[in-house]
């Protein structure tokens, strides 16, 4: 292990050891139960969104809410996000559970759910008008998820070559913004790395492939590809097992998908942040909120574990996890 | 005689309230060119479907060489020996000639189609009855005539027994008729039997050997063909007599309504100069594609122009639109009645009223009942049979349904009427109508301009004839120096 | 495939043919990085799947039919047979098959009954189609996600293999297009079809059964769809709810580009398999030429545009041409 | 053609079917019949609503338009971009409309100057606007528009609870039933659908009124995706995702037939509504988002064929009844039994129309 990866694991665990550590205000209390609580994904039929419901069930759980909805639309985008919105307003859930689709599309109706009285916790996923929302549950800061993998493929293609980003869609409000800051951290820190560009996929498995060989096309020499979408980085792994190749592949992506291709060879080290812990924390923050009068506390206990918040209401969990040939077969069975 | 190729008896059919067959019979020969009349909506259309296998009997007994006849099935109808030429020929666009020969029977070798003996036999067939057509192309852009032809060698590559020709003339001009009776005869020459439909009757005296005569769904009478006469066959078609067919009315000839000056479209037509007088009824007369439609479709606004002028009462068109034709006075009776015609699904009203929404509306909305009103009026005057004015035209008789589009174009008040084969799939009856109707409307002050290749049409109606050939104005009669000869020789160059 | 009619069937595929040879061409002169061989695999790989789609919906489109319910059929058969291998630790070649013919036939079947015995258009009952098979898919699929660890060995050996440097899944696409076009061109069913899409009516008239065909080949259709949903899951290795999503609308593009005109009576399976590559090499054309990201589907969508445009303009002048030398149109 | 006597009783049963769907979900379900939710629905239908009706027109003259909700997004693309660049929402609302007609232009140039199927062009556009947007912003969502803006897509009219984009909704309504059904040029339309041959013959502009048509398409496109800009307080290049096939759907449900020559403006707005509140009713009871778009397709499937069988079935009935005893064979064919008392009307003339 080098001594870079040991300071970003070791950060990592500071985080965590850092939310644990912190104390809970003695005063707080238990959040309400009987709650109706609303979880909507960005579609319903991504297997990532299973597992952060799954954690979310656990939360309603354990909290003994009266109903923990998990609906959503079978397309990922916000106008179809926007209906299930509108079910739980008309339905007056107490809290909905939000992993936005589309950054601004929701403002209106979440700022009419807000009228309404309910709490909305945005997780995985915000939203750009903070104040359209209680609270937000995010893995880690956009430049810490950016710059760790950068720092993955750095070390994988030994610090210089050309490399490409395979993306999510165009649009893709949180992988933009992962990408602006591996723009940024790029040259500063390894100047032998060329960015040669980057290509969009719209997470769809045939136009990510299609990417992908498009990416080996016009750069035959390329080193390393970066893909910050669990769609991305599967289709690019299938893609190298099927036609062989040397380019070095990570980014962000589902052990359970990604095991064959760690195994086989054709991706080395991946990293990802744990959807079940997101849909756990904010179940737990939405739970709060609409147990202390639409505000989420500055700092509350989800578990055995106590979060608080950070500017513009941020919750971070942490930074991603990484996954290799020593742990995959683990995780892999767990999400 | 011996035992008869075809015997049809006590045939029904009944379609939801229409008898449309009742107890009909008919008996064709070995050898024989029997003539199959009647009016529309006489059985006989009926009849033919139900040797092509399209429809089922109720009740009757169909027998072809001795043997029952088993219907409902095209294929079926076909393998026992059945070939239909229809009045339109309804050819593949984009196959070859010789595929469309041989269309749902391929020679095959291999088990795959085999083109070149598909070719090869097409291409023998077309020797035979000496039409210089390369088999190989698409049927796309062929004339009607033409396709007639291919049809024709459809029917005989099948080796049929029993040939119905159904108005196969229709749309045909005089020279190619002869070529097409001169294939009857020889079908019949060769032992087969032939069932020929035609409203020509002087065609029907040319080819057959006998008739059959049918009226509302029954068969009123048979005879050969040396026995009877026209004024007969007519007598039992209408079961009445019919006084005149081309009652001429008297009309004062006055000023020049259309005038047109070298009027040209590449390919169409070339240099065509000629004048239509209020009161005057003028024939285009000439070949199916010497250009006669097209002259007419041009200066209705359809086809551009090339070059020339078109003037209507003095005043020059420009920048030429079926709809400023309208406004400036020009109504035309389209051709293909169904197609150009009629909107076929579409009541009798809405088609009457279409070319005279304008004046039908207040406040920007069309008034219903002035529209119906207007139907009404018209329908009385054209003498229309129909049931209500909100039934679809696509119920009505073909004679019928040119009255309507007769009303149509009439309810426009036109100084200039053309009329492009006015009478063509019509009956006997309603074909009088029709003429007496042109001929009032011209004495009224209305000029007419008619394409027709109906020779006596032309003689009878026109008080002038142009005629057409190859896309030039080629001859001018008038109706004193006028003889079928004459605008044959016109319409088929000198060497005819 | 001698003969008349065969000549002047390759004559629509000869324009689309020469436009894709000059754009690889183009390509490959102007980007040096695309002659390796590799871009051109890529592209033959990527338009597979929609070539051998286009090869049934051609049947149809020459029918005047068209079928868009593919993309459902072939996203619920990838994801089926993916769910079964995950369930029971595997699956062989001839269950595949059954899931795909029996499911694929299925769709093709109500399909088929309700355009050709209730004469319904097709392009409602597909749409509708569309949306119902979709809807069960995902109603089975919900989250579930079939990886490549799921899938027994031979998936992904077809999905990875080639034949003399020509991938796998190209081969079998190209198999089925000149099948399909010796079925087009040299049976009588074939011929049906085209007698079908050229004169409805006339059709009738000669002793076709039309309905008869148009069930059957939207059955085919339906059983090509199915199998189009092995070739999904040969090529990616995995199958969610989002498997196939959206691809019906190329399959016709392709066809329409191919040279099988939506107003029926011409074309053949070739001809859409050389459209889908086109289609295809348009976009990493533009790619290899440097065009960005966000301009590629502008240009892809312009040259799909004028790809329309050039063959009615070509088929208007050739029209032109026989309308002067004949004396009427038909 | 025997559809004719149906179709009357078509829309009226779908909006019967409505009105059924509204009471009894009003009175099974607390939450469906509240105003709040009425006015998400007819906020979340309205770009359907209002792209409908020149579908329904353009479907009626036999041509369709499948780039509409491509059209959609660059109008709304271009709104953003303007709104960006002048500062003016005023501006950006009317670049947005012309982007709108400048989609539907194009799309009718390519069909009625070219003699292009407008199913092949669309496809082809389709792709071309759906690109453009990704031109015109990138990666980057343009979301700053004024609050006043935006406001205006949850905020219902004052003293109802109306969302606002009834009113252009309520607007094209009434305009467009109004053309279609009592002008001129709605019986144009329905003459072009009937036989456009015999319409041109007749002295109507076919190509010119086709090309309208679609001109007036892209505007309606426009101001949907003026609409959708308010909804969603955004410009995105990716938004409305196939809604053509949505649209196509409601207009077809609606009773317009795909054949051409025949359809109402009620029964697009019935359809429409039965698609926007059956949604809605079936999503608060509980039915999960894949179950919609089953109901989707099956609605879709049966507006077909219910017709169909109901009218095979008094064909047959009507048979029966008149048919001698004792006879056998299949009835023949819808409209054939008709039209063959005129020798002219049967089948075998159609042949030549193809040319």
């Amino acid at each position: 292990m080098t001594s870079l990866t040991k300071k970003v694991l070791a950060a990592a665990a500071g985080a965590v050891v850092i939310a644990g550590l912190a104390t809970a205000p003695a005063a707080q209390a238990a959040p309400k139960s009987g709650l109706k609580i609303a979880v909507i994904p960005k579609a319903v039929n991504i297997g990532y969104f299973k597992g952060w419901n799954d954690g979310a069930q656990k939360a309603c759980k354990e909290l003994k809410a009266a109903k923990c909805d998990y609906i959503g639309p079978t397309q990922a985008t916000g106008p179809a996000q926007l209906k299930f919105i509108n079910q739980a307003i008309q339905q007056k859930y107490n809290a909905i559970v939000l992993s936005a689709a589309d950054q601004n599309a929701l403002a209106p109706a979440l700022k009419k759910a807000k009228a309404a009285g309910i709490c909305v916790v945005t997780s995985d996923a915000d939203v750009a008008d903070t104040t359209t929302r209680a609270a937000s549950v995010l893995p880690a800061s956009a430049q810490r998820i950016g710059e760790a993998e950068v720092d993955w493929i750095a070390q994988e293609i030994g610090g210089k070559g050309k490399v490409a980003i395979l993306s999510a869609a165009a649009t893709a409000a949180n992988q933009n913004a992962w990408i602006d800051f591996m723009k940024a951290y790029l040259p500063k820190k390894y100047p032998n790395i060329q960015l040669v560009g980057v290509y969009y996929g719209d997470d769809d498995a045939t136009k990510s492939a299609q990417q992908y060989n498009q990416i080996l096309t016009e750069h035959p020499d390329i080193a390393g590809i970066i893909s910050p979408t669990t769609v991305g980085i599967r289709a690019a792994a299938q893609e190298k097992k099927s036609k062989g190749g040397t380019v070095a592949i990570t980014g962000l992506g589902l052990p359970s998908e990604m095991k064959d291709y760690v195994l086989g060879g054709q991706v080395t080290k991946f990293g990802l942040w744990n959807p079940i812990d997101l849909g756990y924390v904010g179940t737990y923050a939405a739970a709060e909120c609409a147990s202390s009068g639409n505000k989420v506390p500055k700092s509350f206990k989800a578990g055995s574990k106590t979060y608080t918040q950070g500017a513009n209401g941020v919750i971070f969990l942490g930074d991603p996890a990484t996954f290799d040939k020593s742990n995959i077969t683990k995780f892999a069975a767990i999400y | 005689m011996a035992q008869p190729l075809l015997r049809i008896s006590d045939a029904s059919k009944r379609f939801g309230g229409v008898q449309a067959l009742d107890r009909a019979s008919l008996v064709v020969h070995e050898g024989e060119v029997v003539g199959l009349l009647g009016e529309n909506g006489a059985g006989k259309s009926t009849l033919v479907k139900t040797l092509a296998g399209l429809h089922q009997l109720d009740a009757g007994v169909i027998e072809l060489d001795g043997r029952s006849f088993r219907q409902g099935n095209p294929r079926l109808a076909r393998e026992q020996g059945v070939a239909i030429i229809y009045q339109e020929p309804s050819l593949f666009p984009d196959l070859t000639l010789a595929e469309n020969v041989f269309v749902g029977r391929q020679p095959k070798s291999g088990g795959r189609v085999d083109w070149s003996q598909m070719r090869a036999r097409t291409a023998s067939l077309f020797a035979d009855l000496g039409i210089d057509l390369d088999p190989g192309r698409l049927a796309r852009g062929l004339s009607i005539a033409d396709q007639q032809m291919v049809e024709i060698v459809k029917a005989l590559s099948l080796d049929a027994r029993l040939i119905i020709m159904d108005e196969p003339s229709a749309a045909l001009t005089n020279a190619e008729v002869e070529r097409l009776l001169g294939v009857a005869r020889r079908l019949r020459d060769q032992g087969r039997g032939v069932i020929y439909i035609s409203h020509r009757l002087e065609e029907v005296f040319q080819v057959c050997d006998s008739v059959t005569v049918m009226r509302d769904g029954a068969t009123v009478a048979s005879a050969p063909i040396a026995e009877v006469d026209t004024a007969q066959i007519v007598r039992w078609m209408v079961g009445r007599e019919i006084t005149e067919m081309f009652p001429k009315v008297p009309a004062q000839i006055g000023e020049v309504i259309l005038s047109v000056e070298g009027l040209s479209s590449t390919g169409e037509f070339h240099d065509i100069s000629f004048e239509v007088r209020r009161g005057e009824i003028v024939a285009l007369a000439g070949l199916v594609g010497s250009g006669r439609s097209e002259v007419v479709r041009a200066i209705f606004g359809i086809d551009p122009i090339t070059s020339g002028t078109i003037t209507m009462a003095g005043t020059r068109l420009s920048r030429h639109t079926p709809s400023r034709a309208m406004a400036a006075g020009i109504s035309l009776v389209p051709e293909d009645r169904r197609l150009q015609g009629l909107l076929m699904p579409a009541s009798i009203a809405h088609n009457t009223a279409l070319t005279v929404l304008r004046r039908l509306r207040r406040a920007g909305l069309v008034r219903i009942g002035a529209e119906r009103r207007l139907a009404e009026e018209w329908a009385t005057t054209l003498r229309l049979r129909y049931a209500s004015i909100d039934d679809p035209v696509e119920r009505l008789s073909g004679g019928n349904q040119q009255k309507v589009v007769l009303s149509k174009w009439l309810a426009t008040s036109p100084r200039l009427l053309i009329v492009d084969e006015p009478t063509r799939g019509i009956d006997v009856g309603t074909k009088a109508e029709v003429h007496r109707l042109l001929s009032e409307q011209a004495a009224a002050g209305m000029a007419v301009l008619m394409v027709s290749s109906d020779l006596p049409e032309v003689l009878g109606m026109a008080d002038r004839i142009l005629v057409m050939r190859e896309g030039r104005l080629v001859d001018e009669i008038s109706r004193a120096d006028a003889t079928q000869e004459r605008v044959m020789t016109a319409a088929a160059g000198a060497a005819a | 495939m001698s003969g008349g009619l065969s000549r002047v069937a390759r004559l629509r595929e000869v324009p689309v043919l020469s436009a894709l040879i000059v754009l690889l061409l183009l390509t490959a002169i102007l980007n040096p990085a695309f002659r390796g061989g590799e871009g051109l695999k890529a592209i033959l790989i990527e338009s597979a799947l929609i070539a051998f789609l286009a090869a049934g919906q051609a049947n149809l489109i020459i029918m005047r039919h068209i079928d868009l319910s593919v993309s459902s059929t072939a996203g619920l058969v990838s994801f089926l047979i993916g769910n079964t291998s995950m369930n029971n630790m595997g699956i062989s070649v001839p269950q595949s098959l059954m899931i795909a013919v029996a499911v694929g036939a299925a769709v093709g079947i109500v399909n088929g009954a309700l355009v050709a015995y209730l004469k319904l258009p097709s392009l409602v009952v597909t749409i509708g189609t569309l949306y119902l098979v979709r809807g069960i898919f995902n109603y089975l699929a919900g989250g579930v996600t079939v990886t490549a660890d799921a899938l027994p060995g031979w998936v992904a050996a077809i999905g990875s293999g080639s034949i003399l440097g020509v991938p796998d899944l190209f081969v079998i696409a190209l198999i089925l297009c000149v099948l399909m076009t010796i079925v087009q061109t040299s049976t009588r069913w074939g011929r049906d079809l085209y007698a079908i899409g050229s004169n409805p009516p006339a059709a009738a008239r000669v002793g076709i059964p039309v309905a008869h065909r148009e069930f059957a080949a939207f059955v085919l259709n339906g059983i090509i769809a199915g199998l189009a949903g092995m070739l999904l899951l040969f090529r990616f290795s995995f199958a969610d709810a989002t498997a196939g999503l959206g691809i019906e609308l190329y399959v016709v593009a392709a066809c329409v580009i191919g040279g099988v005109a939506i107003a029926g009576g011409v074309g053949t399976a070739m001809g859409a398999l050389i459209g889908a590559v086109l289609l295809q090499a348009i976009t990493f054309a533009l790619g290899a030429l440097g065009v960005s990201q966000f301009w590629q589907q502008a240009v892809a969508g312009a040259l799909l545009v004028l790809a329309i445009a050039f063959d009615r303009i070509v088929a208007l002048r050739s029209t032109q041409r026989i309308n002067r030398l004949a004396e009427a149109p038909v | 053609m025997s559809r004719g006597a149906f179709r009357l009783s078509w829309d009226k049963s779908i909006l019967l079917l409505l009105i059924l769907l509204v009471l009894f979900g009003g009175m099974n379900n607390e939450y469906f019949a509240t105003g709040d939710n009425v006015n998400f629905i007819l906020g979340d239908i309205s770009e359907i609503m209002l792209i409908a009706f020149p579908m329904a027109l353009l479907i009626i003259v036999k041509e369709i338009d499948l780039s509409v909700a491509s059209s959609l997004t660059l109008a709304s693309a271009l709104c953003g971009v303007t709104w960006q660049a002048t500062g003016s929402i005023w501006v950006a609302v009317l670049a947005g409309i012309m982007t709108g007609v400048a989609c539907g232009l194009l799309n009718g140039l390519l069909v009625t100057r070219l003699g292009l199927s407008s199913l092949a062009v669309t496809i082809g556009t389709l792709a071309l606007y759906r690109g453009l947007c990704y031109v015109a912003l990138g990666d980057t969502p343009i979301a700053d528009f004024p609050t006043e803006f935006t406001d205006l897509g949850y905020t219902p009219i004052a003293g109802t609870f109306l969302p606002w984009v009834v009113v252009p909704m309520v607007v094209a309504g009434i305009v467009f039933w109004y053309v279609l059904h009592g002008t001129r040029f709605g019986r144009w339309l329905f003459a072009i659908g009937q036989g456009d041959e015999a319409a041109e013959f007749s002295g109507i502009p076919v190509l010119r009124v086709k090309l309208w048509l679609f001109i007036l398409t892209g505007l309606m496109c426009g101001i949907a995706g003026i609409g959708y800009t308010v909804r969603f307080a955004s410009s995105s290049p990716d938004g409305a995702l196939g809604f053509e096939l949505l649209v196509i759907a409601a207009v077809l449900f609606g009773g317009v037939a795909i054949a051409g020559g025949v359809g109402t403006i009620w029964g697009v707005i019935a359809a429409v509504l039965i698609w926007g509140f059956s949604q809605s009713y079936l999503q608060l009871i509980g039915w999960d988002a894949n179950a919609l778009v089953i109901v989707s397709g099956v609605l879709l499937l049966l507006s077909v064929t219910i017709p169909r069988l109901l009218g095979a079935l008094r064909e047959s009935v009507a048979q029966r009844t008149f048919r001698p005893k004792g006879t056998e064979g299949a009835p023949p064919p819808p409209g054939e039994g008709v039209a063959e008392h005129s020798p002219a009307g049967a089948g075998h003339d159609q042949g030549s129309h193809r040319g």
